[in-house]
């Protein structure tokens, strides 16, 4: 249990590149890159939590006790918003892709030179 | 309560997520349709067994949010999906 | 390159990670440990300074120069969905037609549901706003849910009404307005949790709808001649 | 038993993450994600996280699932028209 | 002071967003070149400020209480501040090019070149690692965008949605490695992780370091990780191409410098060995897929890979002289190369092609761009007393030193195959020299709308003047004595902690710089020789016979397929990671 949350973001992330590497389709691309960045949510909160400990948020309860890390959880609300908005960007370029090229196969899009 | 969110998160949860994993669109939806409000009463549980109301507001927007989020498809079935 | 020199490069390249990984994985603090030196000192900070919500505190307070990046993010992102999905020659948006989205094809029950949950999910959005400082939430989730509140109109069914509710020049304008704000209280830095939230919601909410009416336009979009091969 | 919910959810976020990949078909690709997503919000309320937990769900359930199946749409569209 | 250069670009980019629709083009270009010049003012003093005293802000009034802080610092030391103002400078000749530029959602484009170089000047002043990935992702989304600015190109976007997708997974890798740091350190600041890494297991600190870097190599397009750079600077409008090959790309190799003497310094000592492996590996596959364009941007993007690889070589080096050495080739390159793009810029504006083959002749009337393209070509190819070539000698000597007796030529091969294939294009563009036609008659658009009559002096100016600036650079002493005082200061990581953490002194040991040396000398003229020689081949004969099935191979890797680059990125960290440890 010591490292398994660690070990679990790791394998999303090799996991989500897998999917990238292997893909037959833009959109599928995209949506496997945030998995990849997912794996960075599932790290940074398994590395701020504390066993025991309650979120850090003194509106229930009094500010005394065990709490988790706030500056990871901060990190990771970033992170999410990153990944919203790289997400809908990147998939706005392959549907251009797809309107100009007329596919989203990356294995049928001609080379760039 | 933990125990209760442990039984339902396995017994309930899982199964519906598993759902989506497999058939054609209309079947995993209902997989997605059936997970929204059983993680919702995971998180009410959750939040009681932990002894903080203040994660509720997590189940309430799930609650609603999930009805939204299966809408999407629905709106789409027979469509795209 | 084959596809089956793709999948060895990348398997050398995921077993080197894997080593790296695990290496580093099982030097780090065991999973659940007391080490959070940054944490406890901002908890610490966010006590003195009387605010409930110490990630809140954590956000717009103390690094609130990380969120004015975030908050530039999403607004480049909004304008960044303008300029790629924009309209070229050629195209238009689709009048109802067949492909139309107009108030069709729904059951009533389900529109009415849809029309209902329309004010809660409001109320909750500014519920989530309001008490950022305080309960789990703020300007971020409140706003992605306000946003999500009026593409409830479209899910029921009711495109046209959406398209009423959504003057896009006027969420661009207040997208600005909200991120403006934030950056000048963000530098300002003096904890302004309440405005912050506020403006940050408005942003927000007003960012994800721009860039999913860039989306709906492309979606409904068709060409008015059949010059679908310009790359040819 | 709390130790049991967190790995429960972490499993389950494994599986889904995997599953998510593994999908092909965009289309039914969209909903595996949605999904995954409730996931990651249950995972991360069970790791004292309700902020972070809201964040995800409120982007998680509608937002991005509507810009990617909107994208698909439009892509299908585009192929539709081409043949 | 610091502050308000980056608050001032974003707050008139968000104006012209909300409003600048309704505005008269003209008041727009005016509105973003002036603000723009007065970035540029302020980055000035702050500059000069910093090269007396660097100067740390700490945002939002959380100054550290006994050495730790929750907030953010700004850290403005003179290399830092150089590279802002590096930035603002690029920006204002970008924009003043763009004057007669045709651009569709008018204001927007203006809007996005002022975020882009607040969040580049962010990037380069932040002093936390985590506040340095979030710019980090704010200047890759505005550049994506920007990328795909012309959305009606096909090879636009596919080139965009290449350039976005591996960016951001090496951004995710670095996010890893951030995580690790935070984990062990309990820190995000420079300062305070690198005051707490020495004593902690060196696996997981190189781990860390590797994870780290890899956004931060992509983002200098190191092979393997470069291919991203050549499809995106192919198709991004003209002065986009200025600013990410003048000085995004370097941003990476800065952020890697960066990490290492803040943060790591002495922790890792495989680093030097594969930062130098790497930098060669990109200095001489760069080179050799530059000679191999006819597509002129292209050919130009491949350069600034090889030129970027032997900034890395010299940032490898890790002491002070070499590094001084590598920004001042740096400061060179910027100049060269965004000039050479500028005038590539004029060419596609005059002909509506940059195919090299079909440009044929075209260009004997085009006196400025023809003279930019000779200069730009010498400069590359290292000729005193232009920047790159005082930067190259300075660095080749700190190599010598240090007993890396084939950097120098490394170097000289790199800039020997760039700067011959931008005298390739010269001698067939500009004078008519060597076998025409055999174009593909690939028509893009010219960018401009109606074709001029003639190249407005706004077009022309800033390429002059950069091309003229950067060869001329090795003469100004001051300026050499300043780099070589902002390096001594950059390496220190001892004065830099206790600068960020306690306000403590932070004073060099800076030694003078010599470039004019016997041996930079013969290294620039072996360099210039070289050069002609490779351009006078090039133009008869492009490939022997005898390396064609290599040739073939190496083309064939850069296809434009994000599946195979996102491959590579993974091999790549796994080899850098390898290096790390072995050497």
């Amino acid at each position: 249990m010591s490292h398994l949350p660690y070990l679990a973001a790791g394998w999303i992330l090799l996991a989500g590149i897998f999917g990238m590497v292997t893909s037959r389709n833009l959109v599928h691309v995209v949506v496997c890159l945030s998995v990849t960045q997912s794996a960075t949510y599932v790290l940074l909160l398994a590395i701020g939590y504390r066993k025991g400990g309650t979120a850090p948020v003194f509106s229930d309860i009094k500010p005394t006790g065990k709490v988790v890390d706030p500056v990871v959880q901060a990190m990771t609300l970033t992170d999410i918003v990153v990944n919203a908005t790289a997400t809908a960007l990147l998939l706005a370029l392959a549907v251009q892709v797809a309107k100009r090229r007329g596919t989203i196969d990356p294995d049928e899009l001609r080379p760039l030179e | 309560m933990m125990t209760a969110a442990l039984v339902l998160l396995v017994a309930a949860v899982g199964p519906a997520l598993l759902t989506t994993l497999w058939g054609d669109p209309a079947d995993r939806l209902t997989g997605l349709i059936l997970a929204g409000p059983t993680a919702t009463m995971v998180l009410l549980l959750l939040s009681a067994a932990y002894h903080r109301p203040a994660y509720l507001d997590v189940a309430l927007v799930l609650g609603l949010l999930s009805f939204a989020g299966s809408l999407v498809y629905a709106r789409f079935i027979g469509r795209t999906l | 390159m084959s596809r089956r020199t793709r999948f060895a490069v990348f398997a050398v390249g995921a077993a080197g990670l894997v080593i790296l990984f695990v290496l580093a994985a099982f030097r780090l603090p065991d999973f659940g440990g007391r080490f959070h030196p940054y944490g406890e000192r901002a908890v610490t900070s966010a006590i003195a300074e009387k605010t409930k919500n110490v990630v809140s505190s954590v956000n717009f307070d103390q690094r609130a120069f990380d969120t004015v990046g975030e908050e530039l993010i999403l607004f480049a992102s909004a304008l960044g969905a303008v300029i790629l999905l924009r309209m070229v020659r050629r195209e238009r948006e689709e009048e109802a037609g067949e492909h139309g989205y107009g108030p069709a094809d729904v059951f009533d029950a389900l529109r009415l549901t849809g029309y209902l949950l329309l004010p809660v999910t409001l109320l909750v959005g500014v519920y989530i706003v309001a008490h950022g400082h305080l309960s789990p939430g703020g300007g971020f989730q409140g706003g992605v849910v306000l946003g999500t509140a009026l593409h409830l109109l479209y899910l029921t069914g009711d495109y046209p009404a959406l398209a009423r509710l959504r003057p896009v020049p006027v969420f661009e304008s207040a997208e600005a307005l909200g991120a403006g704000a934030f950056v000048v209280l963000g530098l300002a830095g003096a904890g302004l949790l309440i405005p912050m939230n506020s403006v940050v919601g408005l942003e927000v909410g007003c960012a994800f709808v721009l860039v999913l009416a860039k989306f709906f336009e492309q979606a409904l979009l068709v060409r008015t001649d059949d010059a679908g091969t310009e790359d040819s | 038993m709390s130790e049991a919910v967190l790995v429960v959810a972490l499993a389950l976020v494994v599986v889904m993450a995997t599953a998510v990949v593994l999908t092909r078909d965009p289309a039914r690709q969209a909903i595996v994600l949605s999904a995954y997503g409730v996931t990651l919000g249950v995972l991360f309320l069970v790791l004292q996280a309700p902020d972070v937990a809201l964040s995800q769900i409120a982007v998680g359930t509608v937002v991005v699932p509507l810009v990617v199946i909107l994208a698909i749409h439009a892509i299908r569209k585009q192929h539709g028209e081409r043949r | 002071m610091v502050q308000a250069a980056i608050a001032a670009p974003v707050l008139i980019a968000i104006m012209l967003a909300a409003g600048g629709r309704r505005l008269p083009r003209p008041v727009v270009d005016a509105v973003a070149t002036g603000t723009i010049l007065a970035v540029t003012v302020l980055l000035g003093i702050v500059l000069a400020t910093a090269l007396r005293h660097p100067v740390v802000t700490w945002l939002g009034g959380w100054p550290p209480r006994g050495g730790v802080s929750v907030g953010i610092p700004l850290v403005a030391d003179p290399m830092s501040a150089g590279l802002a103002l590096l930035v603002a400078v690029l920006t204002l000749a970008a924009l003043v090019f763009s004057w007669r530029y045709l651009v569709e959602v008018q204001a927007i484009y203006h809007a996005l070149m002022l975020l882009f170089t607040a969040a580049m000047c962010a990037f380069v002043l932040t002093g936390d690692l985590f506040d340095a990935f979030v710019f980090f992702e704010l200047m890759s989304v505005i550049a994506y965008v920007l990328t795909g600015y012309k959305a009606e190109e096909p090879r636009t976007v596919h080139g965009a949605l290449n350039f976005g997708v591996i960016n951001s997974l090496g951004a995710y890798v670095t996010l890893m490695g951030i995580g690790l740091l935070y984990a062990r350190t309990g820190q995000l600041n420079f300062a305070a992780m690198g005051a707490r890494l020495p004593g902690q297991d060196h696996r997981l600190v190189t781990v860390a370091f590797a994870l780290v870097c890899t956004g931060f190599l992509v983002k200098a397009a190191t092979a393997p990780f470069h291919f991203w750079l050549a499809d995106a600077h192919a198709v991004a409008p003209t002065p986009v191409c200025v600013l990410f090959s003048g000085v995004m790309v370097e941003l990476g190799v800065y952020a890697i410098a960066r990490t290492y003497w803040a943060t790591f310094a002495g922790a890792v000592p495989g680093a030097r060995p594969a930062l130098a492996f790497l930098g060669v590996v990109t200095a001489l596959l760069g080179g050799v897929m530059c000679v191999l364009q006819r597509h002129v941007k292209r050919l130009l993007a491949y350069s600034t890979v090889s030129h970027v690889g032997v900034i890395l070589l010299g940032v490898a080096a890790l002491d002070h002289d070499s590094l001084a050495g590598a920004a001042y080739y740096l400061l060179g390159h910027a100049g060269v190369k965004s000039a050479l793009f500028i005038a590539a810029g004029t060419l596609l504006n005059r002909f509506e092609t940059l195919d090299e083959r079909e440009l044929h002749g075209r260009g004997l009337r085009l006196r400025a761009s023809g003279a930019v393209f000779l200069v730009g070509g010498l400069g590359l190819a290292g000729v005193p007393p232009s920047g790159l070539w005082a930067g190259k000698a300075v660095m080749d000597e700190a190599a010598q030193r240090a007993g890396w007796w084939w950097a120098a030529p490394v170097g000289v091969v790199a800039s020997a195959l760039t700067a011959g294939a931008v005298l390739r294009v010269w001698l067939r563009v500009f004078r008519g020299v060597g076998p025409s036609g055999g174009g593909t008659a690939e028509h893009e658009d010219s960018e401009t709308g109606p074709r001029m009559s003639r190249l407005p002096w706004t077009m022309l100016t800033p390429g002059v003047i950069l091309a003229g600036g950067a060869v001329l650079l090795g003469l100004i002493p001051g300026l050499l004595h300043g780099v070589s005082h902002a390096a001594g200061l950059f390496v220190d990581h001892d004065g830099y902690v206790s600068a960020v953490l306690s306000g403590g002194a932070w004073h060099a040991a800076s030694a003078p710089l010599h470039p004019w040396t016997a041996a930079g000398l013969v290294g620039g003229a072996a360099g210039v020789v070289l050069a002609a020689v490779v351009a006078v081949l090039g133009l008869h004969q492009p490939v022997p016979r005898i390396l064609r099935p290599v040739i073939d191979r190496l083309r064939a890797a850069h296809s434009g397929h994000v599946g195979e680059y996102a491959a590579w990125l993974t091999a790549g960290v796994a080899l850098f990671g390898l290096l790390l440890f072995t050497a």
